[in-house]
């Protein structure tokens, strides 16, 4: 049956749908909306959300959860910040945010696997320690005036496309290959999907939750330095409760809050929704005290349809195949 | 456990006055922390405090909520404290608060953003919103040619619910209104103190608005993240006006680069330090009253004024405003001489 | 060993989970060849030792060598490296991923190769499985086929099957065997766990007795007969032996209004099923994996939805009724799958015991209540216990399946569905719930017995419909109850006196 | 029955005994019962919602729109009882069922079209603080003042006190009982537990799980709806963004409480225990001269290792290994 092998990527073409519906609608109100520039503009805005939310995908994949991400892209991007400030090189800013993702995350993953503490309220410990480490770090300031040859890099173009775009979409599908065929990139699925039987079939399970961790922490991490390089500024709040946004993108993308489902590609698309819904609320033209209720509608909206429109699907599968005995049986008679 | 009590409950009248100076501890509250504004205004109480020799806590909590300012009131009450400066983060919220603060015997000022006169003995203003809200307007009009033509205007701050920044931008749409017919306000948007959110919020005030002439940013997250904002579609002063409230580190390189022409803010190291140190005059013991001056080191002479200045109708001997005196507006020619 | 090449020898193996001392010094080898039967009661550490073999646990005591070298540092991957496989007594599917990713996933070979070699596996045994469902949408029985067929690919040298037969029927049974047949030919060792003891005849070179954590019995399989090893099995102190043999005393009430009716139902996966239950009677339904028996059940009970027909409790009509309401009308349901839908794993003994009956009582809860009504059943079904406190996933499987048996009796039903009420159950508490059967029978209690386990069904079934391909053709009354007519029925080749429907 | 107290229990119970003991140290103004009283006022909010919270989490759901339900009830007391000009009593009543009716939408939205409910309560979240923002906007009233004038009867619900116990005190052990009844002594309660451990098991048995999971969510939008209120009556002004700060401090109340945040086990005896502790931490910190921005180091570090040494196996056998190996050094010490 096609229609099955089919199946896992609806989830993608649904929320890609979702993406498209946002723009039009919008852009029935207001054309600028669905102009090459702004959607462009609409990428380049969510590349941080994509980032974060391919880093997320990881840890969910394999049935865990991680809330530090804010604070770790907070922390990152105020050290690498203070470095490039101080006239330190971009080279050691950026090795300097990623070795920090990958402590922090190497942290977490130590204590989910070993100490055995639930992920998410280790990452809800750590999402705290994390911030005010943040705070001691620039002593409550903000890190300011960052030179213009960093924050030029969120800027660049090569053939009239934001470089960074190119690279993390680049890098997006390359995730996503290496997730959905690599040998050991489904993994972190199969560790979501049934752990016992992960162990039982000889997957390092602990070592691909770490892995998961580290690799969601460094994403942060970028996250952080792209965050320094497009605003030019970090105050100490800076990614002040973006892991929830963060894990609706993922969900919004098909990407399941149990572990085991879920792809990048999803996860960035529903990324790219939800940053898109901030700047589509500014070209609706109204009151701007309704931007909240109306983003919190539509995102409530969307989940909800999309999780109808699959139990339907399933359904669907399971009756015809339930079906198919039945009446296979009749046609033999 | 009952010695504590009678210090929280008796009011410091006879033994207030022979506390040892050194030993007067005033909590200095933000709206919240992690705010430049705020840690420069920090800064400046530091230093006051370490000049006169006495104690100044820096107390705030990263979100700036009621409840959270309501907190650290209760426990600047419980843990003795002898003044608070705080900048509230609403009008009302905080009066049940500051009543029992009072009731302890510990005096109140407030700074930036004031509560109900009632509850403080003075507020250390850096403007009214009439002063404030006209300098907004004026910053952006001193930069037109013509200034009584047609501009569409943009109002980009933090949220709808702050009360400061929406009494400056209420009087200043009056203002817009009386002085300058012709110009429109196109909208109002809010970036929640959120600068990844404000710099979205920004480049699509630039998209949907492609005319925008003025874009005023009285927040500090506000304001360099617009900035930035138009800096990443290439545009300078000369194609948009782009003015508010935010310190000189913050904006000083979109200066340097012509992004932005102008911005404004008062000193607002001078006004914690000047906060913190009448709080400790008032704790000292000593009484301030309407219309009476103060000399205050580093800073001047000071004057102590009616509340109607502010456009209240409480009035009381002991409760009046202090209004900084001076705002400055930064522009390439002086943004160099300001470390804050 | 007959010269024959010795792959693994266990050597006093210890382990304890928390106070639980569950192996106490085992010691275990295998050869090349030889397929080794593991019997013993629930709980009695079968699984255990073999996930220490495995790697999955970690021993607390005694060494493992594999082809002469000692191991340390085990783990699964080491063990799937030096051709040890476990195919797990509970189906470990990913249940996210097609059959097909199952298969592949974690092995070496690329995917087409599994593919290839999976369709003619699937062949020879003659079993029917798509490669691309989701193994969400698998019955527990082809779950449990699948897993077997993952094992079979791997080309181990030693194979551990922990029980893989529990729900699979005679026929997936049979072939499967061949297949062991073909496998020990070729030189692979075989560790196979079963409550059947009739299997243990048919493919063992070896039997051991695991009791409390200890080998008592081991040897050649044909130094044994069925009733030594039942014999070993049983507890020690006990003497009934094999006493409560099943004994059925058929009374024809089919005079008589019948307690459940089911009149043309059809719904998704079965058509046209009518058939009808009277007080105080077995009725099986027989069939093959996947013939559409769970439907059935489930929607009469109220889980699936019905698209036509009806269903009739004590005259009352319930078609449409959701389960907590057929549950009212006096109608209860055992669960085929019992991890997914049996148990609250987590919760105590005490609360999975009550967990239906506290409907009837008052909103406040009645600690006293709850307790009477555990003790009561706990000493009535013999359910092994240290304390109602006791975490259920705590127990062994078939004292877990006597909790969820207590939960449906202290409600009173008048009707029972089992499906497959013994699955993986050893066999002094597969007669304990025999007798179980017979006294619910007496009391006029009646049941509708689901059972891939041949034996089982034509035993206790007074009557037996059989269920081919989602229709209901055949009813085999009392005297036409035997295996062949089961296994024809079932096969829908049956051609005997067409009595019903 | 003493020997049936959870263990988590016991632990949390020493720590609070250990924090007050310990603050009280730093600062001898801490030992006063008044302040210790008095500063419920400042978690009461957190911890009634964390109560209901639990029995979200124990579905294994989660719910994080009580803040700004908070919020919600409070513009909507505010405007009932200002602008309106309702009753001040009958639009708190009407605020707080308001607050029942949005946790019955995530009920629904989460036990019957079955949608994440991470997902569905941070839609909520932005949801609900949106219409209280869109409901100051179009009532006129000036969104950044919030709506004060309250009376002093209103006043007095939160500020007030009864034989010299503050009322936050007595709401917060009106609110545990009341959960603690329901969770620990009804067959509702039970329902809760079983069908957070296996709702498929729960539907074979009879339970209207999905009706058990949308009431946990009614209950908590009601807990927020009560809480809305007592802070606009604590704090004398209704406001828009009023509980804003919530969220993280009510799940770590509740999984600092014991409760397995993929559900099927935990208790309300816990949560309040955790919020008192939290409420303690920060009052102590805070008195001992920490600021304020830099608490969440502490909690971070109590939550992590509190659940590491409650939970963590492996760290009891280590820790276990590590007391034998020094027993046997100093046995050989010794000899
Ligand atoms: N992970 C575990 N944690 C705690 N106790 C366990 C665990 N696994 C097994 N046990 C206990 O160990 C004992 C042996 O279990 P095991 O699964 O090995 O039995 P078994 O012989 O396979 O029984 P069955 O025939 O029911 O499968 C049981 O008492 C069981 O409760
Ligand atoms: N959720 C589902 N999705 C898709 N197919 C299903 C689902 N559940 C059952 N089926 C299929 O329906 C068919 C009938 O299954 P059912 O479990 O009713 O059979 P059964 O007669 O009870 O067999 P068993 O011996 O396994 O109990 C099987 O092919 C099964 O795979
Ligand atoms: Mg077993
Ligand atoms: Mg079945």
């Amino acid at each position: 049956m096609p229609k099955l092998t089919s199946f896992h990527k609806h989830r993608e073409f649904r929320t890609i749908i979702f993406l498209v519906l946002l723009f039009i609608i919008v852009g029935l109100v207001n054309s600028d909306f669905i102009s090459a520039g702004n959607i462009q503009n609409a990428l380049k805005n969510s590349l941080l959300y994509i980032v974060l939310a391919m880093g997320m995908t990881f840890v969910l994949l394999t049935g865990e959860i991680d809330i530090s991400i804010g604070a770790v892209l907070g922390l990152s991007a105020a050290v690498s910040g203070v470095i490039l400030r101080d006239g330190g090189s971009i080279f050691i800013a950026v090795i300097t945010a990623i070795a920090i993702g990958a402590v922090i995350g190497l942290i977490n993953g130590f204590g989910v696997t070993k100490l055995k503490i639930s992920s998410f309220i280790m990452t809800l410990g750590m999402l705290e320690i994390v911030r005010v480490t943040q705070v001691i770090f620039t002593k409550g300031q903000w890190v300011e005036n960052l030179p213009e040859s960093f924050k030029h890099i969120s800027q660049m173009k090569v053939l009239g496309i934001n470089f960074l775009t190119i690279i993390v979409i680049l890098a997006v599908i390359l995730v996503h290959l290496f997730l959905s065929n690599s040998k050991k990139g489904r993994y972190f699925a199969a560790i979501g999907d049934n752990e016992d039987g992960a162990v039982l079939i000889g997957i390092p399970v602990k070592r691909f939750k770490i892995i998961a961790f580290v690799i969601n922490s460094v994403c942060a991490s970028i996250a952080g330095l792209i965050f320094a390089s497009q605003i030019g500024f970090i105050s100490t709040t800076a990614g002040v409760g973006i892991e929830m946004t963060v894990i609706a993108a993922a969900v919004l993308g098909g990407v399941s809050l149990s572990g085991g489902i879920g792809s990048i590609v999803g996860a960035s698309i529903g990324a790219i929704i939800m940053s898109s819904i901030n700047s589509a609320l500014v070209f609706l033209k109204v009151p701007a005290f309704w931007n909240s209720a109306i983003s919190g509608s539509l995102l409530i909206i969307i989940v909800v349809v999309d999780a109808i429109i699959s139990r339907r699907n399933t359904k669907k599968t399971i009756k015809e195949r339930l079906n198919a005995r039945v009446l296979n049986y009749q046609e033999e008679v | 456990a009952c010695n504590s009590d009678d210090a929280g409950s008796t009011p410091k009248g006879d033994n207030g006055g022979k506390k040892d100076a050194k030993d007067i501890e005033v909590v200095f509250i933000p709206k919240m922390t992690g705010n430049s504004f705020f840690e420069s205004g920090n800064d400046g109480a530091q230093e006051m405090a370490e000049k006169i020799g006495f104690k100044v806590k820096y107390d705030g909590a990263p979100e700036g909520t009621v409840a959270n300012q309501v907190q650290i009131i209760n426990s600047a009450v419980n843990s003795g404290a002898d003044a608070i400066a705080i900048s509230s983060v609403s009008s009302d919220g905080l009066n049940q608060a500051l009543q029992k603060a009072l009731d302890a015997g510990i005096k109140v000022v407030t700074w930036d953003s004031d509560v109900d006169p009632k509850y403080r003995t003075a507020y250390i203003n850096q403007g009214t919103p009439e002063l404030l809200g006209s300098m907004l307007v004026d910053m952006a009009a001193g930069q037109l040619e013509n200034p009584n033509e047609a501009q569409q205007v943009a109002w980009f701050y933090s949220s709808p619910t702050v009360p400061d920044q929406n009494s400056w931008v209420d009087y200043a749409n009056k203002y817009i209104k009386e002085k300058y017919p012709k110009w429109e306000v196109v909208t109002t948007q809010f970036g929640e103190g959120n600068e990844q959110l404000s710099l979205q919020v920004g480049e699509s005030i630039l998209d949907t608005y492609p005319d925008i002439d003025i874009i005023i940013c009285p927040d500090s997250t506000a304001l360099p993240a617009m900035a930035q904002a138009a800096q990443n579609k290439g545009l300078n002063k000369k194609d948009v006006i782009i003015t508010g409230f935010a310190t000189p580190n913050s904006m000083r390189q979109y200066i340097e680069n012509d992004t932005i022409e102008n911005h404004g803010l008062w000193d607002v190291k001078d006004q914690g330090a000047l906060a913190v140190y009448i709080a400790y005059h008032l704790a000292l013991g000593n009484e301030l009253k309407v219309g009476d001056t103060l000399d205050v080191p580093e800073i001047g002479q000071v004057k102590v004024e009616s509340n109607k200045i502010q456009g209240y109708d409480y009035e009381a001997d002991d409760s009046g405003i202090i209004v900084l005196p001076e705002r400055t507006v930064f522009t390439k020619d002086n943004t160099k001489d300001y470390d804050f | 060993m007959e010269g024959s090449r010795l792959l693994v020898k266990l050597e006093n193996i210890q382990k304890s989970f928390n106070q639980n001392k569950v192996l106490k010094g085992v010691s275990l080898e295998i050869s090349e060849s030889e397929v080794i039967s593991i019997i013993g009661g629930n709980g009695a550490g079968k699984s255990t030792l073999m996930k220490i073999l495995t790697g999955v646990y970690k021993e607390d005591e005694g060494s493992i060598e594999i082809r002469g070298n000692k191991i340390s540092n085990y783990s699964p991957a080491i063990a799937n490296k030096l051709g040890i496989y476990l195919v797990p007594q509970e189906p470990l599917l990913f249940p996210n991923m097609t059959v097909e990713q199952n298969l592949t996933i974690g092995f070496d070979k690329t995917k087409a190769e599994v593919r290839e070699s999976a369709k003619s596996l699937i062949e020879q045994l003659g079993w029917n499985l798509d490669l691309n469902r989701l193994a969400l949408s698998l019955s527990i029985a082809e779950q449990q086929q699948v897993e077997i067929i993952k094992g079979l690919l791997r080309d181990a040298k030693v194979l551990i099957l922990d029980e893989p037969t529990s729900s699979l029927t005679f026929a997936e049974t049979e072939s499967l065997f061949k297949l062991i047949e073909q496998l020990k030919a070729s030189g692979v060792g075989i560790f196979y766990i079963t409550h059947r003891l009739d299997e243990v005849f048919q493919i063992s070179t070896h039997a051991v007795i695991l009791r409390d954590g200890k080998v008592t019995l081991k040897g050649q399989i044909n130094n044994f007969t069925k009733d030594m090893l039942i014999k070993g099995l049983l507890p020690l102190d006990s003497e009934k032996g094999e006493s409560n043999v099943f004994r059925k005393e058929y009374i024809d009430r089919s005079h008589e209004e019948p307690i459940l009716k089911v009149e043309k139902l059809c719904g998704d996966g079965f058509k046209d099923i009518s058939f009808n239950v009277y007080r105080g009677e077995v009725v099986g339904l027989a069939g093959l994996v996947g013939a559409g028996r769970t439907e059935i059940a489930e929607a009469i009970y109220g889980i699936n939805q019905v698209q036509s027909g009806k269903v009739y409790l004590n005259g009352k009509d319930i078609t449409d009724l959701a389960a907590n309401e057929t549950i009212e009308s006096g109608l209860a349901y055992i669960p085929e799958d019992r991890f997914l839908n049996g148990i609250f794993s987590i919760s105590s003994v005490s609360s999975n015991v009550t967990a239906q009956v506290i409907k009837k009582r008052r909103f406040f809860l009645d600690k006293k209540f709850e307790k009477e009504i555990t003790d009561e059943y706990v000493s009535k079904l013999s359910i092994k216990i240290s304390s109602h406190d006791d975490e259920i996933k705590s127990l062994s499987g078939g004292n877990q399946q006597k909790v969820v048996i207590a939960r449906i009796l202290s409600t009173n039903p008048q009707l029972i569905i089992m499906d497959e009420p013994t699955r993986g159950i050893d066999a002094a508490a597969r007669s304990d719930i025999y007798s179980i059967i017979m006294q619910l029978k007496e009391q006029g209690y009646s049941i509708l017995l689901i059972s891939s386990d041949l034996e089982e069904i034509e035993r206790i079934s007074d009557r037996i419909y059989a269920i081919y391909r989602g229709t209901c053709r055949v009813c085999l009354g009392i005297d036409e109850i035997n295996a062949t007519n089961v296994m024809n029925a079932a096969f829908g080749t049956y051609k005997g006196s067409e009595r019903h429907a | 029955m003493m020997k049936k107290i959870p263990k988590r229990n016991l632990v949390l119970l020493a720590t609070l005994v250990a924090e007050v003991v310990i603050f009280g140290m730093i600062n001898p103004r801490f030992w006063n019962i008044n302040i210790l009283l008095n500063s419920f006022n400042d978690f009461v909010g957190i911890a009634i919602i964390a109560f209901f919270v639990t029995f979200v989490i124990i579905t294994g759901g989660i719910d994080i729109s009580g803040g700004s339900i908070i919020g919600l009830t409070s513009v909507v007391t505010g405007l009932l009882a200002q602008v309106v000009g309702m009753n001040i009593w009958s639009a708190a009543l009407l605020a707080v069922l308001v607050g029942g009716l949005c946790g019955l939408l995530n009920g629904i939205l989460i036990a019957y079209a079955r949608v994440q409910a991470m997902v569905i309560t941070l839609g909520g979240m932005l949801l609900y603080s949106g219409i209280a923002l869109v409901l100051v906007g179009i009532s006129g009233a000036s969104t950044y003042e919030g709506i004060s004038g309250f009376s002093e009867g209103f006043i007095n619900l939160a500020n007030g006190k009864l034989f010299g116990i503050p009322h936050s005190v007595i709401v917060f052990v009106v609110m545990l009982l009341i959960a603690y009844i329901l969770l620990h002594r009804t067959r509702y309660g039970r329902y809760i537990y079983l069908t957070g451990i296996n709702q498929n098991a729960g539907e074979y048995s009879g339970i209207d799980t999905r009706k058990i999971m949308a009431s946990t969510y009614v209950l908590s939008g009601l807990s927020a709806g009560i809480a809305g209120v007592i802070l606009t009556s604590y704090l004398g002004s209704s406001r828009a963004d009023f509980g804003a700060e919530y969220l993280m401090p009510i799940l770590t109340a509740v999984v600092l409480g014991g409760t397995l945040i993929t559900g099927g086990k935990g208790g309300v005896i816990g949560t309040a225990l955790a919020s008192i502790i939290i409420g303690f931490l920060k009052l102590g910190l805070q008195m001992g001269g920490v600021q304020t921005q830099y608490i969440g180091l502490a909690t971070g570090f109590l939550l992590i290792i509190s659940v590491a040494l409650m939970g963590g196996q492996e760290i009891k056998t280590s820790m276990k290994r590590l007391l034998t190996i020094k027993k046997d050094r100093g046995g050989s010490l010794n000899a």
